[in-house]
This record gives structure tokens, C-alpha cells and sequence, in this order.
């Protein structure tokens, strides 16, 4: 089917590609039936990671289907299950998306670095690192920048947006490109806080 | 000449529908979306999605710069508005112009003066069409308002000139209840609409809401497809509309097809557009306003005639003619659309979001639902309560009643703090009077009235 | 005279889709369920529901004893068998009159002669219709069978008397071929149907499967609804229905339905029922069987008519009159069928059922979905394998095909071992000789065996 | 909304294909069964698995399935709370569920008297005591019975159809009034087997 479910919670948990999602038995299974020993920690092993998902998959979860080798394990729940507390509980919530950088950013990229502090683009637009061609970038790696500094601009509709850092710290990287159209919420410089 | 990517300025079951026939068309859709509809079903749909904004629309769906932006972005050659948002917006079809981007609607000069609705009254008296009496144009005070009262009796009614979808109007029994509505009106009027221009009509009391669905090509070629009956509303909010409209005369029917082809005409109208009429118990029909939109409920007239609205839309704005004539439409059984609100009947229609732990729409024969929702999903708190419309069709209109009626129930809506207006409707639809079609606009707030809230309780 | 309760001698999509019906009309409902569907949609939709018996069809929906005490201990005044299961059962009918209940189909005469299909097609020569050169009646034995495939000349084809919907089919190349196909041909009959008798035709391998609707009331007045066309089929069993069929003349879809109300008339035919030709590149038609009973792709006609077939067929067996002429059928746009089946192409379409963690069907205009499932379902092991009828409407056939290839597109069916037919679908939507309509009935296999089955994983 | 919801785990256990199945119930082939001891072992260890699973996994869960080689297992909750799972080994539920009565007969009925031998109907028809009207009944409470004695007859389209009792032993209730129609796997008589 064409619709995307990348941004759907449930889809996402139990179509997820487990060699099970087929029906048909995982490849390269030696011997039909394990040893006890084998199977028991095989078990304990999925049953951690249902814990697991739970806690890391975003949004809401309705049932997770995992599959190691000979073992494969469903659970359905009754109601969705509410997404881990560090992620967005969806509707309520949304209203201070904006306020927190982290969250606006793609939710991969929020997770890998909880640490740092994620300045991103506040329209859309075209981002870019100088004041001019040719003049020096606002920011580079290594730079350190204060609360409010310009790190750098968004054009839209030939509007240049300055873009400030939401905290001091260090520039650990430039992330968009000079020059590259931008999505809001989309990563631009990422810094190490001085309070990390 | 047609377009290859289209970008969709409009979020949940609109959005939806307008990419649906895009590609049936095959052509290319770019969503945009605010954070609260970055799950949504219509974000996912789209070939591409472009995050716009935060919840608030006027950050997102209402931000002229993200929208043209993201357009530009994503090489769309054109950008369909949906209904709401900015859709009626003329300044913004001009700078879509301006940036080489075809809005699908009419032209900005249309947009214009259809919008202001104190206008467009004298434009199609001009044209021959009946309107009520009342102000030449907007009233600019509370004196002069006064002096026309006299002039034309009361009731009176006074409407924000910006306003439309029954937002801004208000109903003045005498002189003295005059002065505090006018006050009120262009208070509300400059606060939602940023322009506090009123006007005044007689107050029709007991009336029936007719709108006639028009098609314009920029060839100049212009034909209506019939009208629809949005009597049953509550406080000037639509629940169910019709078509054909009950207990009106082929003559009136017929009238209203004139008038709404006469007044297009009138004002060079192009793409899909409604002129909205009173028709009274004698069928007198008195002009109300023109929509320069596709409307919530333009899929009882595709169930009724088979055409395509969007897609006829699309092709008018790539500048193609229309593909039929007046003679070639046809007018085949009836249909009923019905909306289904997460509001809560019992706490005064309080919006009711919430998770769609269950969400099952009904099917089978004759059964039409456009939604922007699917089971798991969450109602954002942030727009309009509207989760579903279900449209049926069938030869007769009480066949009709009793497909709403299976397929209302058949509609399982369930979640911690949801409830939806589903009762309520298959209580109106049970009416006899509904049943008759003999309903009038006033005919749901009676109902409620007599009948208390606390029996609507999902 | 109508009913008040109908039992429903089904399950599964087509059970639910009557008991639609039934509540449009204001008739209470009963289902029959093997413990295989307790939590079935159709039987938690019906009135009132009764465990006639375990999983397997043969002690629950085709225990006659189970379906007649489930309608006495309910009340129910008349049956209705769906297709397949007990709906061409001629003795099932008559004990049903035996037991004061109404059998909603033809009379047991009428199902006894169309279900010999040799009988019948001797009947339909009488009244006029073309038939291929064959045996008259069945084949008594393979030395019959040889001198009958010398005179009408080889490839020829044996087919089960008793068989129908494809099953108990096989062509013979040669005289060698012609004793094993009598051989197996028989022995499968008598395995399947309890009656071995097979007979002869000549067997023609370009053609299209052509079908025509009908119905027919106690006063004798029989009317068509226009042609099927089902040439998209794999091993007999269809994928794909039309209307109208493409590529027919006018003339030759007058005469088919000349043909078809004919025959019908010639064996006093009531209920709806269907009539299958055989239509050659040129045009000629040929008669192939009668179905005494709804069919699955009986929406394609619904959506090309708007006529509820279901709700003819309740009012017919009530002894009402129909309530239009010939004249006043119309045909509108085109109507595509897609039946979705659990079955996985990439292992021979073996039934691949499971638990649908995500059932999606599509929506937005001119989609119609019959499902008897619903997202969280199991879909038991015990039945047949189609989880769901995709229907379209559009004003031509080229929208439809886009419109189908769409609705498809958006039907999202996942869980754990569930693989569905949509992929498969959607590739064969998308063959030019189907775009162009120059398919017949052997398209799907050339096409699946040049393919080769691996690319159809879900 | 009109349609009853009400959740009964029997049918879905029968809709669970093994993970080669093709669809119909899975017959006993000796060929694929794994030996009787493995067999036994590992649905010990998916039972066991079932237990901690409700534990560990946060919220109310409504189905876990759970497979070892050979042998899979489902259980799906009739109310969203992790009651007491009715385990079910699925591949041959489907096949034998009909010669089961308790697991035929209506689930609270099963679960209530899981020492008890339910007798059921064997078909829909009208239940009857005894062998004509006036003759003394079949069974009365407190009676004892021996398997494959007669306890009432099922009368459908005029055939009179013996109901025959499982097990050995003592008539607890005659649950079927005299007369009343009763559906297919309805509780008729209700036993204390001797080996309980």
C-alpha cells in the first residue's frame, strides 16, 4: 500500500520488518525445535525488548510482533499504550511543541543527541550561515556562541529571519547546508550546552 | 496544459479528498502540516509532506510566507486552498500570482468582491437577482443603522461584511435591541475578521437554506449543478444538507439555477464557487451570499451528479473548458450528507477530542465517508471538531433517511473523552418533520430547546 | 405483504451486506453463526444471533436441520441464503416451504433445472439462445464422450452438471487428453457435488466471461440490468468485474440482454439471477450456465443502476411487483469490482489468513467497500479467503480504472502471516490489454506465468 | 453504535495459523510434530512465558501469542485485564474445539465450573427431559450417570437425537428447561465427574 506509516505509531510497531511479518518461517533457522536452555533465554530476550520498545517507539503503541529465530512473540493491548514520557503524548502537548527545540526536530535526531541543544529553523525557508555571500559564516565547529547569538538566517519571501541560539554553549556542528531549502522544526546548528 | 505537482494549503478530510482525485488525476501532491498533523492521515497520503509550522494556524495553515515557501520548495505549480484557512483570501491567490503559482479558485478580483458580502448584495441586484431589503452597502454607525431599521421594519438582521459561514450575524427584534447588536457585531466582526464593516437585511424567520453549486470556466462558460438544502443547522452551523432540496417546486428549483448562472456571470466567476439563498415557505428566494470555495459539503452534489468537484476545479485552473454543458448534467436519486462533530450535545457541543480508540466507519451500498481520521489516531485540539462526513446516496430520499440512519449506526466513534453528535443526528433524522421536509433553518435550535441537551449524552 | 424477520443463511460480507439492507428497509434481522465467528461483525450486526454449530461448513452453515430450527425457534418468516453454501440448494428451498418459511430466490423447480447444467442448456437452445456444440445432457461414459468430441470436434471441454463458479472444469486438447479429463472430471463431481454426471462443449479459447443481471417477479415480469463483464479471472475463479463491458457493441449488448430476459422468461424465472455467456473477439455470444442466486460482484450493477439488488430480491419474494420497467433502468459512468483476497500469489495464492492488526479500507468518492472484517479480526482458517470487495464508480472507464488503482493504493491490510491479493491488483489494473479492454478470460494466467510468481510477496 | 462488541477468546484462537500453515486447520502429521517430550516442554515454557509477559509488560493487555518451533500458543483476554489466561495450544483447537463441550459452551460457563463436565447441545433444536411427555426424566439432580448415558434428547425438524453425558458422574443441575430451544454448544446438564 502507498500510504506512508513512518509517522503512524501502531503500523510502525507491529508492521515493523520482522521476518515474521510475512508469516513465513525466518530463513537460516538451524534444527526445528532449540534446546530448552536456548529457548528460555531466547524468550527472556524478547520479552525485554517488547519493555524496551515500549518505552522507545514514539507515540502510542497498539501491539509488537518480534520474532528470534525459532521464537516469535505478539502482544496486543488492550487500549494504546501512552508513549514514554520523554516523548510527546500527542495532542495536549502539542501546543508547546514550538517551545521545545528537541521535540520539533525529527524525533530520531532528538533522541541521538538528549544532550545537546538543537537550534532549529523557526520557518520555512532557505537557510543561511553568512549575512552576505562571501562574508564569513556566523558560526563555524568550535565556536562558542551566547544565549541570543546569531547563528544564522532563514529567507522567506525575501525575508531575512536571524536565527539565535537558545542557549550558550559550543557549536558541535552545522547541520543545514548554506544555501538549502528548510522544513520547520529542521535541525540547523547543534550545540554542547555549557550546563551538559 | 495541467499540473504535475499540486500543494494542498489545507489539513484533515479536505486535504484528503483533494489529494485523492490528484491521483486519480496523477498528479503529484505536497502536503503541509503543522506539528499537531504530523501523524495525520493526510500528511502520510501526500507524495511529500512539508512541516510548515506549530499548532496554532495562524503559525501553519494561515501563514502566507511558510505556505508560498513551501511551494516553492517543492516546485508545486499550483496550490488548492481547500475551504477555511486561506482560501477566501484574495491577497493570498495575488501573491501566488506573484510567485508564478496558479491558485486553484477564482481570480483575486473575484475573491474580492464576493467577499465583501455588503457588496456583492448591490453586484446581484444588478444582476436581477431578489434581495432582501436592507443597507446600500455597510452602515457606518449605530444612528444610520437605526434609520435603516425604520426604514425597512424589524426584525432585522446584521451581518459582518468579512463574515460568512454564519460567523458575525446577528438577529435585532427592535430599536433598542439594535444599538447593543450593532455594537456587538462590528466589535466581533473587526476582532475575527480585522474589519468591523456591517450591514443590515429584514430578518427572515422562517426560511429554508438553499445553496446552488456553480462551475465557471475563464472561457466564460458557466453552469450550475443543482442545489442543496442546508436547513438543518444549529445556530448557523450546518449538521445535515441535502439534495435535491424537499418540497421545492421544479419552478422555484429551476428559478434558483437562473438566478445563480445570472449573478456567476455577473461578476466573471471561474472554478467552483456557491451562491447561497432564503427560500421561504411561499418559495420566495432572496439572494444571501456567494462562497468562493469548495464547500464542506460539495459531496452531496458529486453523489447527486457524478461529477468530480475538485477535479473539475483543477482542470478549470489549468485553464481547460468544462467538459459537459448545463443540458449534460444529471440529476439521479438523492442524496444526504451528515457531519460527524467530536462534540459533546449533552455539555452544550463542547468540543470532545480524544483518542480514536475505536474509529470504524460504515460501508455497503450507497455509503460515502470522507474522513481525515483512522483508528488509533488523535483528535488535535487545535481545529475544528469535524472527524467525519457521511454521504449516502439512493433513489429517493426516504430511502435516503434510512441509509443515513443504518450507516449512523453502524459508525463506531470510541475513545477516553470522546463523544461525537452521531445520536443526535439519527434523532433528527427521526423527526417527522425532517421526515417530511418541512424544516426550517430555525428547526434544530427548537428542537434542542424543547427537548433539553440532556438526553444527547454519546 | 412484506417480512418482519429475515434469517440470514450466511456469513461474512455477504451476511452483513443483506442485513444493511434488511435495516434500510425496517426488517429485523437473524444470523447463523459457526463458533468460528462469534465475534464475526455480521453477527454481533444482526438483531439477533444463533450458534447453529461448530467451525466446519458442512455441521453449521450448510447443516440444513441447524438453519431451519435456528429460523423456527426466531420467528423468522424468510431465509436468505447469500451465495454459496445452501443459495442453490433446491431441497433446501422446499423444506423451507415445508416449514412455512420463505425462501428468498427462485421457486425449487426453477433452482433444480438451472443447476443441471446440461439440462439447461438444452432448455436455453429451446428458447432461442445460442449454445456451443455439445452433448445433449450429460455423458453417460468416456466411449460417449469420445464419439461426441469427435463430432463437435477438439479442444473440448467437460464440465461438471452439478458444478458451477469454475469448479469441476477441465479442457481436452485431444481424444487422448478426453479420457483422463471424463476420468477425473467425474470422480471430482461425484466427490464434490455427490453427482458425477459431466457433459460436452466445444471449447473456445479466446472469449471474454460476459454475465447479465436479472430479475424476475411472481407476476412474470423479468427485466435485465445490464452485463458484467468478469474476463479477469485466474483459474476460473474471478479477480476483477466490470460493467459495462468493454469493447461490446450495442448491438451485442441489446442482444445479450434479449437473450438473457428470454431465457429467463422460457423457465419461468423469479428472484435475482445471473445469466454467463461466452462472447468471442467478434462478438458472438454463446450461453454458458445461470446462477440461481445474488452474486459476489452484484454491486458492480448496484453501482451502474442504483438499484439495491438485495432489496429487489426481499420485495420480489414477498410476491411484490417490481417497481420499474426495462425502460426505466439506467445505466451511469462505470463500476470496477476488485475482490481482495488473504492469499499469498508469491506461494501459489495460498490462503494466507492471520490477525489484521491494521484493516484500513479507502474511502473519499465513488469508493464502495463490503467487508465482513474489521481492523483486530482474525480471519478464520475455515472459509474462503476474500476479506473484502472493492467497489468503484467514476463517468468513464478509464477514471474508474484510476479510481480503483487509487482506492487500492490507500486499503492498508497488515498483521502477522496476513498477505492480500491488492499488490497483484494493482499490476494487472495497470496492463495495457486491460487499460485498452482487449483482455479475456485467459489474460491472468499468460500474464502470471510470464511474470512468474515471485514478484507478487505482499 | 448497535454492534455488540463482545469479546470471547475461542474463535480467535482458531484463526491463528501455524507458522506453516496453509490455512486449514493444521492436521497431525507425525512428520512435522516434534517428539511428545520437546512438544511438552516447550508449551510448559510458552504457558510460563504468558505469566511473566502479563507481568512485566506495562498496561492491560488483550492478546499475546507466542510460538516455539512446533508448538504456538494464544491467548486473547475476553476484557481488557490480564485475568487468568484459558491457554489453548491453537494449531489443532480449530479441529477438535466441537468434541470439546466445555470449550463449545458459552466461556463464563467453561470458566465458572472448571471441575465440572458440561454437557451441551449438540445441534439447535428443542431440549427435552425426557423420552415423551409424562414418561419420568432422563437425569434429576443428584442422580449419578456413567459415560455415554443418555441425560436428554435434542429434537430438530422432528428427528429426536439422544444427548449422550462425557464422563462419569453425578447430575449437579439440569441447566436446559423442558421444551426451551437451545442453540448449538448450550449448557444442557451440568456434572461433578467422579475424577474431580
Amino acid at each position: 500500500m502507498d500510504e506512508r506509516t513512518a509517522g503512524r505509531p501502531a503500523p510502525k510497531a507491529t508492521g515493523r520488518p520482522a521476518p515474521d511479518a510475512t508469516g513465513r518461517p525466518a530463513p537460516d533457522t538451524p534444527g526445528r525445535s532449540a534446546p530448552e536452555e536456548d529457548a528460555h533465554a531466547a524468550m527472556r530476550l524478547l520479552r525485554e525488548e517488547v519493555g524496551n520498545l515500549v518505552k522507545t517507539v514514539p507515540g502510542p503503541v497498539a501491539a509488537i510482533s518480534l520474532r528470534l529465530g525459532e521464537c516469535a512473540l505478539e502482544v496486543t493491548w488492550a487500549f494504546p499504550q501512552p508513549a514514554a514520557p520523554d516523548l510527546r503524548p500527542v495532542a495536549v502537548a502539542a501546543a508547546d511543541q514550538a517551545a521545545r527545540p528537541a521535540e520539533t526536530g525529527p524525533l530520531d535526531e532528538a533522541r541521538e543527541h538528549s544532550s545537546s541543544h538543537a537550534v532549529t529553523a523557526p520557518l520555512v525557508g532557505t537557510f543561511y550561515v553568512a549575512a552576505e555571500p562571501g562574508a564569513p559564516p556566523f558560526v563555524q565547529p568550535g565556536d562558542r556562541v551566547d544565549a541570543g547569538q546569531t547563528i544564522g538566517i532563514v529567507e522567506a519571501m525575501k525575508l531575512m529571519n536571524p536565527v539565535a541560539a537558545g542557549h550558550a554553549g559550543e557549536v558541535v556542528e552545522v547541520v543545514a547546508g548554506n544555501g538549502e531549502p528548510v522544513e520547520y522544526g529542521q535541525v540547523l546548528v547543534r550545540l554542547r550546552t555549557d550546563d551538559a | 496544459m495541467s499540473f504535475a505537482r499540486i500543494l494542498i494549503a489545507n489539513r484533515g478530510e479536505i486535504a484528503l479528498r483533494v489529494a485523492r482525485t490528484c491521483r486519480e488525476m496523477g498528479i503529484e501532491t505536497v502536503a503541509v502540516y503543522s506539528t499537531a498533523d504530523r501523524d495525520a492521515r493526510f500528511t502520510a497520503y501526500a507524495d511529500r509532506a512539508v512541516h510548515i509550522g506549530p499548532p496554532p494556524a495562524r503559525r501553519s495553515y494561515l501563514s502566507v510566507p511558510a505556505v508560498i515557501e513551501a511551494a516553492l520548495q517543492t516546485g508545486a505549480e499550483a496550490i488548492h486552498p481547500g475551504y477555511g484557512f486561506l482560501s477566501e483570501d484574495a491577497d493570498f491567490a495575488r501573491i501566488c500570482a506573484d510567485n508564478g503559482i496558479t491558485f486553484i479558485g477564482p481570480t483575486p478580483e473575484v475573491m474580492e468582491c464576493v467577499g465583501d458580502k455588503a457588496r456583492v448584495r448591490s453586484l446581484m441586484a444588478e444582476a436581477g437577482l431578489p434581495v432582501l431589503p436592507g443597507s446600500e452597502g455597510s452602515v457606518p454607525s449605530a444612528a444610520e443603522a437605526e434609520r435603516i431599521g425604520a426604514e425597512i421594519g424589524y426584525p432585522v438582521i446584521v451581518k459582518a461584511a468579512a463574515g460568512g459561514g454564519g460567523r458575525g450575524i446577528e438577529v435585532a427584534r427592535d430599536r433598542a435591541e439594535l444599538r447593543d447588536v450593532y455594537r456587538r457585531t462590528t466589535a466581533f466582526a473587526r476582532q475575527m475578521f480585522g474589519n468591523g464593516d456591517v450591514y443590515l437585511e429584514r430578518f427572515v424567520p422562517v426560511a429554508r437554506h438553499v445553496e446552488v453549486q456553480l462551475l465557471g470556466d475563464s472561457a466564460g462558460t458557466v453552469v450550475h449543478l443543482g442545489e442543496r438544502d442546508c436547513s438543518l443547522q444549529r445556530r448557523n452551523q450546518k449538521l445535515v444538507e441535502e439534495a435535491p432540496s424537499p418540497g421545492l417546486s421544479e419552478e422555484v428549483r429551476g428559478r434558483l439555477g437562473e438566478y445563480a448562472v445570472a449573478g456567476a456571470r455577473h461578476v466573471g466567476y471561474t472554478g467552483a464557487g456557491t451562491m447561497e439563498f432564503l427560500v421561504g415557505p411561499g418559495g420566495e428566494a432572496t439572494f444571501m451570499e456567494i462562497n468562493a470555495r469548495i464547500q464542506v459539503e460539495h459531496p452531496v452534489t458529486e453523489m447527486l451528479t457524478g461529477v468530480d468537484l475538485v477535479r473539475e476545479q483543477i482542470r478549470v485552473a489549468a485553464g481547460e473548458r468544462l467538459p459537459f454543458t448545463q443540458e449534460q448534467v444529471r440529476f439521479t436519486g438523492a442524496a444526504i450528507e451528515c457531519r460527524v462533530n467530536a462534540e459533546d450535545p449533552a455539555a452544550g457541543f463542547r468540543p470532545a477530542p480524544g483518542r480514536l480508540a475505536v474509529f470504524r466507519p460504515p460501508g455497503g451500498p450507497g455509503v460515502r465517508v470522507d474522513s481525515g481520521f483512522t483508528q488509533g489516531d488523535a483528535i488535535p485540539p487545535d481545529y475544528d471538531s469535524m472527524i467525519a462526513k457521511l454521504v449516502v446516496w439512493a433513489p429517493t430520499r426516504q430511502e435516503a433517511v434510512a441509509r443515513a440512519d443504518r450507516a449512523l449506526a453502524e459508525f463506531a466513534v470510541e475513545g477516553p473523552g470522546v463523544a461525537t453528535t452521531i445520536p443526535l443526528l439519527r434523532e433528527l433524522l427521526a423527526q417527522p418533520r425532517f421526515a417530511a421536509g418541512e424544516h426550517s433553518t430555525g428547526f434544530v435550535d427548537t428542537f434542542m430547546s424543547e427537548q433539553g441537551h440532556i438526553r444527547w449524552s454519546a
